[in-house]
């Protein structure tokens, strides 16, 4: 199953918009029509920082419509809090889109999508796509607290039915949203998700245990963001579709399983089945 | 036109810019992001004889002004490298340097020999700055005896040019260029990364997953300018400067300390453009001060202790 | 109540946290700024044997995340020293340690006996990482023999503690720490400024007065951070770490890598108040956890190389 | 003659206001009682950037009246970058006031004041501590353009008389203001200069040919600027009042003249004829 491939480009945009979900939570909006014309669901990008003294910095294309698209940041630290600083007509650069996004095409029509605080930046493009190609769209989205979610209206917009969870129980269930989603009695046929990696690992915990098939969305550390420094690596199956194709002594020291796939590129979104982790 | 052009033995560059090993695969993956015709060349990932798995993760650490990486030589090794890769590197509108590392001094003469048999490689970067499993976790560089070995080996094997890469962890990188340069190097790449760490202090745990890495990014820059100025002291060879270079301003620096051309790694993730704005900012500079070649600045700062008051001077 | 009490052979500090030397003055400049009895201790400018005027001008220049000194040891000289500056350190509410830096062995032996005789001096730091003229611009932690002669003759001058400056700039730092340990260091400082330069591009000339200099601040930190785990793991004294220190999360890094104590000398150009706040967050950092003292981390980052694919490990 | 003495602390103070001069100089003006109680005119304060991922930066008092006291800062780099960016409201904390400033207290009845560029940030205090003591006081200001010199008109209402050069001729005389101020035939019984160092050894050469004490005010690349660290220093007469009083080797390698002061510490004010430069 080969996931959709990338046309990446340097993109010069200017900023239209800037809105504060939460307090360190920002949505930037860019005049990118290029962008919005070849970037598909799970697709990130990779944001050159307005002084270039740091590097860039890792984003999911959140919203990709007409000549906008945005992306969605979490100021963490200091590149993050650089570009959240921008002002609408201030200039943003960056290079993409990349990676392989999520694999839509197989005609699933029962699907649930999981989300953790920011890692549903990375989603709303392919819940739009899903409802579009007719499937039924569920969005199971956790975060710290209420003020976090603010942006679940837009799943509703497109169509899909929202549970939510916060850890603090300040809106909707109480607790883990992977806990809510356990919960769950109408069995999905495929699950998406994206999030922090303890939320993914439960993910996929439950989608083996349900024998359902799951798309993993994956954060790592980047360097390069285009698969030329073997830096993010996660280890796979060897032989799988996202293996690299080339002999690699494995992680046990022999030539078995597993063998590293680059993050950035052979993902971000990998089979649940074909991680070894 | 201002001439941009340089030459390392018989290695001709249409631009001084080489992109460094390991930070920019084989050039395919910045291939949409830079017309690839306006850099000098590429220096592919190093390779070794069999193929590596790589290190343990994370292999990655964002630091102050610049980043820590532990690969570990990911790698296909020489076979289906031989058999897969290098027929790739023929379209290249380029320069392609191979990388070799091993080892064993006898690796190096091994790799070598059947990578620079390929008319797709232009030159061979030796690089002797990686680990040295042989003499128990000492790069090869690191010691004036094995220098002298790989690269007296690998001259033997091949006449394309061959590029020695030194590393800063040692006391006097100086006297390891002058070994490399008296047997047989045609340029020295100075330098490699610098050894450092990363603490996870929340889990008690080196955040790398092979505990220690290199540095590179701009953190290194001075490191790597005086490196590059002592070199150019000693040798007579020409010099790849590298460490941290970003700006045109960097690569001026790298120029006027002695370096005849330049590698760019780090400064590619920021931004895949910086090869190309580099070169238009030396060709700006080159221009308004009315200078024909890179050759009119190379080592121009490149004085002698002329200072009166050097006799007492130190770093204190 | 979290003790944050330390000891550095018979040096107790009531605090882990050492000013660096050449970085505080003697303290007195710093007086208006912070309250000195929440600092372990100053390590004082070094001082020679003779008055030195120092380096030529300019010593100082901005680098990423770091700077580059170039100062050159001006200083009174010793006998100026003893008879108008030491009485001053009397009343000082923390530990004062003298720095000694010397041009030849018997420099060290000789300042080191009549520094350590005054009642003000709590510890001796001895600075073998400066410039030794004798042996042609190398420094004597450049050298384990040199390293061996020069703790071994303060050592037979004095019983105070004596702690020993390393130098970066070596190949292998753990070994050079074995021989200061070995003839009789009490402990370790690690590790004094990187070698760099900086290049100024319109004059075509070395930025510093003295063409080279010393790189520190956050951008050497990880290059600071790996020579303590690597000196942890070969001797049995305790270690000061240093190089770039700004936030109790750096400072963290450095006991787990291996280090008792830590010095601070950079972080407090950017910001006087940096010891207070690093000694506050490292009490947090044992209260939040139910540690009782800075022993029950000291050292705990310094694992084995346990990773099943170290073998085949490196910086690549 | 003995300059005056600073007492120093680290000051925590909030954003009054903030105006844009020129594009690129920024005055920021703070709620600062503490430091108006206390600073002399021709101190210097280092300023933490606000991120704290920096060194702090040398900055001239510029004026200090009732509870605010404010900066002029010229945008050259990073640090003054994340300074001029600071909003009406925001924190700023610096350190000092350090240094020792001008020494007014020899009852000078006319006084020349030059000022090249951000300079005049550090005469402002000065002029108007003159005025106030019944001497006449006239500015010679030098900008390379016109909007640079936005805030002469503080100098007038302090009671100057006011005389611009631009480099470009968009104001006042065309050329560097040393060449106006060499004009003069009012010579003056003292001379107070701020600016960069080539104007300031112009200066110098003027007043001495004019055999005129002159006070001038350097500006160097500082590390810690309280004395510390001895990377800021300048040749100065041995045995004069600035020097330090301690054996040094000389600057010829000799025990003779001249010896190295701080710039921060010794001065940044200097009696012209005590520098070796
Ligand atoms: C494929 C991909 C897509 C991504 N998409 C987005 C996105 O749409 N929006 C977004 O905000 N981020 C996204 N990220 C994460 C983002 O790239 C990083 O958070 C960012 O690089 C951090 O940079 P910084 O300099 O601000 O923080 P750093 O200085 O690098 O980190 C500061 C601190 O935050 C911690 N930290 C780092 N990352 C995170 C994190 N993600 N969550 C919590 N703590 C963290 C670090 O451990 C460190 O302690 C994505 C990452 C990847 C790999
Ligand atoms: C006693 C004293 C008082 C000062 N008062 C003021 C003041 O009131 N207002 C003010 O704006 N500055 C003042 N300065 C200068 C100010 O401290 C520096 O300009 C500042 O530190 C530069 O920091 P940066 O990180 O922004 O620039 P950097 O990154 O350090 O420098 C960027 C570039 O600008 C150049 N540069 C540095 N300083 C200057 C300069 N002064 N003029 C032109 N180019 C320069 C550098 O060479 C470099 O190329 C004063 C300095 C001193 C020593
Ligand atoms: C992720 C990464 C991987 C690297 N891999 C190699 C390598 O395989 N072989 C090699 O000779 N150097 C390798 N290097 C070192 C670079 O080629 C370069 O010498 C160094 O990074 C300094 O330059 P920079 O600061 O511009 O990156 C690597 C550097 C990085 C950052
Ligand atoms: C301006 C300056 C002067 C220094 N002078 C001395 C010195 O006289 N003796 C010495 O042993 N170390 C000296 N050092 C080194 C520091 O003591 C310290 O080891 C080093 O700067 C690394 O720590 P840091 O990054 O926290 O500054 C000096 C450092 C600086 C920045
Ligand atoms: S970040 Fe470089 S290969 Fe993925
Ligand atoms: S800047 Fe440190 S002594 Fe002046």
């Amino acid at each position: 199953m080969p996931l959709v491939q990338s046309s990446a480009a340097v993109h010069t945009t200017t900023v239209l918009d800037r809105t504060e979900l939460a307090p360190g939570v920002v949505v930037i909006g860019l005049h990118a029509p290029d962008l919005v014309a070849v970037t598909r669901p799970g697709h990130f990008v990779m944001a050159i920082p307005p002084s270039g003294e740091r590097a860039s910095v890792a984003l999911g294309v959140y919203e990709a419509e007409g000549e906008r698209a945005s992306f969605m940041l979490a100021v963490v630290g200091s590149r993050t809090r650089e570009l959240a600083d921008v002002a609408p007509g201030e200039r943003v650069e960056f290079f993409g889109p990349l990676g392989n996004g999520f694999d839509l095409s197989q005609g699933h029509k029962n699907v649930a999508i999981v989300a953790g605080g920011v890692g549903i930046a990375s989603v709303l493009l392919a819940a739009q796509a899903l409802v579009a190609g007719g499937a039924r769209v569920r969005l199971y989205y956790g975060a710290r607290t209420k003020a976090l979610l603010a942006d679940a209206d837009k799943f509703e917009q497109a169509g899909c039915a929202v549970h939510c969870a916060t850890d603090d129980g300040s809106l909707g269930f109480s607790g883990f949203i992977t806990d809510l989603f356990a919960k769950t009695e109408d069995r999905p046929d495929l699950v998406l998700a994206c999030g922090p990696s303890p939320m993914l690992r439960a993910v996929c915990k439950i989608a083996m245990q349900m024998n359902i098939q799951a798309q993993l969305s994956l954060e790592e550390t980047f360097a390069c963001g285009v698969g030329a420094c073997w830096g993010c690596v996660i280890p796979v199956e060897r032989g799988s579709a996202q293996a690299p194709r080339f002999p690699m002594l494995s992680t046990d020291g022999n030539r078995g399983d597993p063998v590293y796939a680059r993050i950035c590129r052979e993902g971000p979104v990998f089979w649940a089945h074909e991680l070894r982790w | 036109m201002t001439d941009l052009s340089v030459s390392l033995g018989k290695l001709q560059l249409a631009f001084p810019t080489l992109m460094a090993s390991g930070c920019y695969g084989s050039g395919e993956e910045y291939a949409s992001f830079i017309d690839l015709s306006q850099v000098g060349g590429i220096v592919l990932k190093s390779v070794t004889r069999w193929p590596r798995l790589g290190n343990a993760t994370p292999r990655l650490v964002p630091t102050p002004s610049g980043m820590l990486n532990a690969i570990g030589l990911q790698n296909p090794g020489i076979d289906w490298y031989l058999e897969h890769e290098v027929r790739k590197f023929a379209d290249r509108p380029c320069a392609i340097i191979g990388s070799v590392a091993g080892f064993s001094v006898d690796d190096y003469g091994y790799i070598t020999e059947r990578l620079a048999r390929r008319k797709e490689i232009a030159a061979i970067e030796v690089n002797i700055s990686c680990p040295n499993v042989a003499s128990e976790g000492e790069t090869f560089a690191c010691d004036p005896q094995l220098t002298k070995k790989v690269v007296e080996l690998t001259r033997s094997v091949t006449d394309k040019p061959l590029i020695v890469k030194l590393s800063p962890n040692v006391t006097d990188i100086a006297a390891i260029a002058v070994q490399a340069q008296d047997a047989g190097a045609d340029a020295l790449a100075v330098i490699n990364t610098v050894r450092a760490m990363s603490i996870d202090v929340d889990a008690w745990r080196p955040r790398l997953g092979n505990i220690a890495g290199g540095l590179s990014g701009a953190a290194i820059r001075p490191i790597a300018l005086l490196a590059v100025y002592e070199v150019a002291r000693a040798v007579r060879i020409p010099i790849v400067g590298q460490g941290g270079i970003e700006t045109p301003n960097d690569a001026l620096e790298f120029f006027l300390a002695g370096a005849t051309a330049i590698s760019i790694g780090t400064a590619n993730f920021t931004d895949p453009r910086a090869p190309l704005r580099i070169v238009e900012g030396v060709r700006d500079y080159l221009q308004q001060r009315n200078l024909k070649s890179l050759k009119e600045i190379t080592g121009k700062a490149n004085v002698g202790f002329s200072n009166a008051h050097q006799y007492e001077g130190d770093e204190g």
